[in-house]
């Protein structure tokens, strides 16, 4: 009688670990939504409304922390490069919430480094949370389109100033790029910049 | 046995295709990176030269991939690989064009380009097809179409009308051509479109 | 053997199509160029009638053109091939029903495009179809709409007026039909938009 | 008002005829099928099962051409290749039936000329339905498929002279094909014609 | 003008294209011929020397249409135009090498077939690729292991020892190869289960 | 910049795969090899254990490259690219579990392979998959039901029996499995039809 190893057994296992990292990556995704809704109400609320909203978001960041911590503890000791599809998208789409959380607070770029520095510093047992550079910069292009949003907006109060904050601040594609799926965000984010482009040119004539 | 020269023929027209493959990357990275230089106009209208003078700047470097590249290749088969840099040559030939009449106000011609981008390598054998050219310039209207927006916004209302001219000119231009590439011909018809939207921001700068 | 006759007729229709094809590639190339010519109206307002005239000039030429086609076809079989002169028909009529709307303010009959581009070529069994006649003015309201623009920024303010009347009746008309082309029915949805825009320029010239 | 011809009339009688030649080719499709069906009995069939078999048949023939000669009748002074899509799957069904039928009875290749005047013949009227080379050649082809299922079942049979006839008359592709439709049918009737040598192939093994 | 050369060199190079167009049509005719009369093999195993002898006979005829298209292409750029008669080369190379092993029992060499094939067209810078010469040679076992079934059937039980070996020594020679051509590999990959189909023919006639 | 150093970690990464290349390369050209190798085992019954150890000889090679593979790339990364070795792995596992029986009759065991195959590799975290190990399994009947044909063409008569039974115990070791995998699963599948070719053959030996 020929005898394998004990497939069925830790394969279930993989596909276990797998499903868990999918489900914490779509709760991640739909936080991370619900938080740049929220943060969309703060640029036309008054002083002391803004300051709630701010509060509440960042409430809601340490809670969807407590997803990457359950996902760095499901993945020590196992292969992170073998489960990054499952998790990547959640990642993505939170890194685009932070990136705009920190826009509009500092007007500044968050970096790569205090992104994951700030999960780390809410785990408990400090486990770090690795973000891969590629998906920074899909969410970097994900937040792009958030900070278009922001600048139709801006332009329908009529602040102009902000326009011109926000115009100056999208990154025009000074990239050149090769790889496949940025190059698609980036062809899609350039047509979004065309359109607000297009709108900023309507106001002005 | 009739198999036993395959190898060695094989061998020699890999060793070609491995020769060319650092070049080809190396033309790939600078045109894009050229193209994507020319892309900072739309938000930089009062620094165009500056912007075009640098994208132009990698043209050397450029030119010494492509003779290398065409050292690379046995005599008469330059056209067997000119898929491998066709794309890139159609985005040298997008950045040509529009930086040169952004700086001088003129059409470059094909001859000019493949003089300065290819150089030597024309001897050996390498050219820009007439195709490609045709191609780069079939792109140019679409750009300056956004660039006429974006210089309204600006503050610039001068450049919309120089625009609406020079396109109108390459429509022109290409109405007397008997094209007889699809693609091209398609792109040529996508010109339209660009004319119309340019057409309407002259019109609403002139109301 | 059954085969070899059959060999023989497809030979034969192969024929056909081998001397239909410079006829069809010469319509097909005045029919662009008429085309073509039309796009110029938009640059020059003042001179729309000279290039009307230059457009339907080379009518003529066509009609020439179909005549020796409708003889290569043998009879009964023209609706066999009429694919590959129909997309001509259909720029052949725009630019009728738009130069006779543009010099005499009328639209123009189906029984007369077919006259002047067909004539002999009629009675050999070409034909304009209902639809080819449809479509083609069809594609006239999007180029009035461009039109209006370019004649506003030509100080021209009555040519919007005029426009803006002629694309509603042309809608109303449309309106009756019960088009079951669904082709068809998309480009009537899309005269809508050109409405609009032609709309908001007399809107812009009103006030 | 800008008026129009009466496009919605002479449209809707464009539209009726080609619905009314579409049904008749699905009828003549349907009735060539049963016909082919009523044919695969005749192999097997004692000598006076098939004479009642091609009596059958005959008279199923002749009320198919019923089908044909409405056809002439309303392709009459209108583009016979306007409408010849509407009818070209019937047609072909037809002649897949009947270069069966004449096979079965002659052992020779029905021509397109016979069945052509077969139909004309039996219309009181005497209209003319044409049917085009290509249609010809296509039926022939779905005929082959016939020819070798008669194959299989010969050899089912042990009638090995039969297939040895048949496996002759199975045309050997001879024709240099340069049509899109037809050389899809002949690679089709190849693969079906490689099967039959293999079963022939087992059988003689 | 920019523009204005560039009709010229847009027509001589549509000559150039109408000129080999007649050509490749009938290149294309004669080796769809030759390779449907191989065909016939299958259905009179005891006449093949005669249908290879027939097949071949259309050789002559096709080398001069090589050496009148060879005559219309300008120097240096048979490449740009090779894949028009790519696929005519693959089936020829097939109707050699298959009908030279049926007659000569060895498997024909690439020189010769460009000989006999190109002549003088050689000279003038065509030529049969190595990828097309073994792209042919890969298409015969699949019809060999119909022929081996087919023999068996028509009583010959020497045929399919012969071809056994045959197939046996294809693949043993294209295992040495170091195939980088991705098709190339797949269509050879797949003479494996010609190879089986083959042997399964051997065994059954073996007890 | 935020991007300027996302540009120079995309740089390294893309040093990663240059690195890799070549040695993927070679280890795709040497287990094509080794499996080729193995194909001649059909005409060549009476050698079958020089074949087996011809092709096993290539082991250490193979080792060595697969060793620099794994220092090529960064620690904790292989996963991600593993998709680039994944298909020579299992021919390897094919050639071995192949060779093994046919030498020593026994099925050969992952870790077996894996040390020989990867040796050090291991340690820098490369591995053999549990599904590639069987994947390589379930290729194993079809090449055996092709020997099963080939061994009695050759008048080797017990071979076919011990075969029909290592088969069958291929296929009842499958049956315990709760396989999750389509792709796995429908090779399972198709190991049927090989057990079906051998007991037609021991039925034919046997009367």
């Amino acid at each position: 009688q020929v005898r394998y190893t004990s497939y069925p057994d830790s394969q279930q296992e993989q596909n276990d670990r797998r499903e868990r990292l999918i489900k914490l990556s779509r709760d991640t995704t739909i936080a991370s939504k619900r938080l740049i809704f929220l943060l969309h109400r703060f640029p036309s609320s008054s002083e002391s409304e803004g300051e709630d909203i701010m509060t509440e978001a960042q409430s809601q960041m340490q809670s969807i922390h407590a997803n990457f911590h359950s996902m760095s503890a499901d993945l020590m000791n196992h292969d992170y490069y073998k489960y990054h599809r499952a998790f990547s998208p959640g990642v993505q789409e939170y890194l685009e919430a932070v990136l705009f959380k920190e826009y509009l607070q500092t007007k500044t770029l968050l970096t790569l480094e205090k992104a994951q520095s700030d999960i780390k510093e809410s785990d408990a047992e400090g486990r770090e949370f690795i973000i891969t550079h590629m998906d920074y910069l899909l969410g970097i292009a994900d937040f792009t389109g958030e900070l278009m949003r922001l600048c139709i907006n801006s332009v329908a109060l009529g602040q102009h100033e902000e326009v011109d904050l926000h115009l100056k601040f999208l990154p025009f594609l000074p990239m050149s790029i090769n790889d496949r799926e940025l190059g698609k965000k980036y062809e899609v984010m350039k047509q979004s910049l065309i359109k607000v482009e297009n709108v900023v040119f309507n106001v002005t004539v | 046995e009739a198999f036993s020269k395959c190898n060695e023929i094989m061998e020699a027209e890999s060793k070609v295709r491995e020769d060319m493959k650092p070049l080809i990357k190396e033309i790939e990275r600078i045109s894009r990176s050229m193209s994507a230089t020319m892309q900072q106009i739309h938000g930089k209208i009062s620094q165009i030269e500056e912007i075009c003078d640098k994208a132009l700047s990698q043209v050397p470097e450029l030119q010494t991939n492509f003779v290398q590249l065409s050292n690379s290749i046995p005599k008469g088969m330059q056209y067997k690989y000119q898929m491998s840099w066709k794309h890139s040559l159609g985005q040298v030939v997008f950045v040509f064009v529009l930086s040169e009449w952004l700086k001088n106000n003129h059409l470059v011609k094909l001859e000019t380009i493949t003089e300065r981008v290819l150089g030597a390598a024309r001897d050996n054998g390498l050219s820009i097809e007439l195709e490609d050219y045709l191609f780069g310039i079939c792109s140019v209207p679409n750009e300056l179409s956004r660039l006429c927006v974006n210089s309204v916004t600006a503050s610039n209302y001068t450049l919309p009308l120089r625009i609406s001219q020079f396109v109108g000119e390459i429509y022109a231009g290409f109405r007397l051509l008997n094209l007889k590439n699809d693609g091209l011909r398609k792109k040529y018809d996508g010109i339209k479109y660009d004319m119309k939207k340019i057409e309407e921001v002259v019109y609403d700068i002139s109301i």
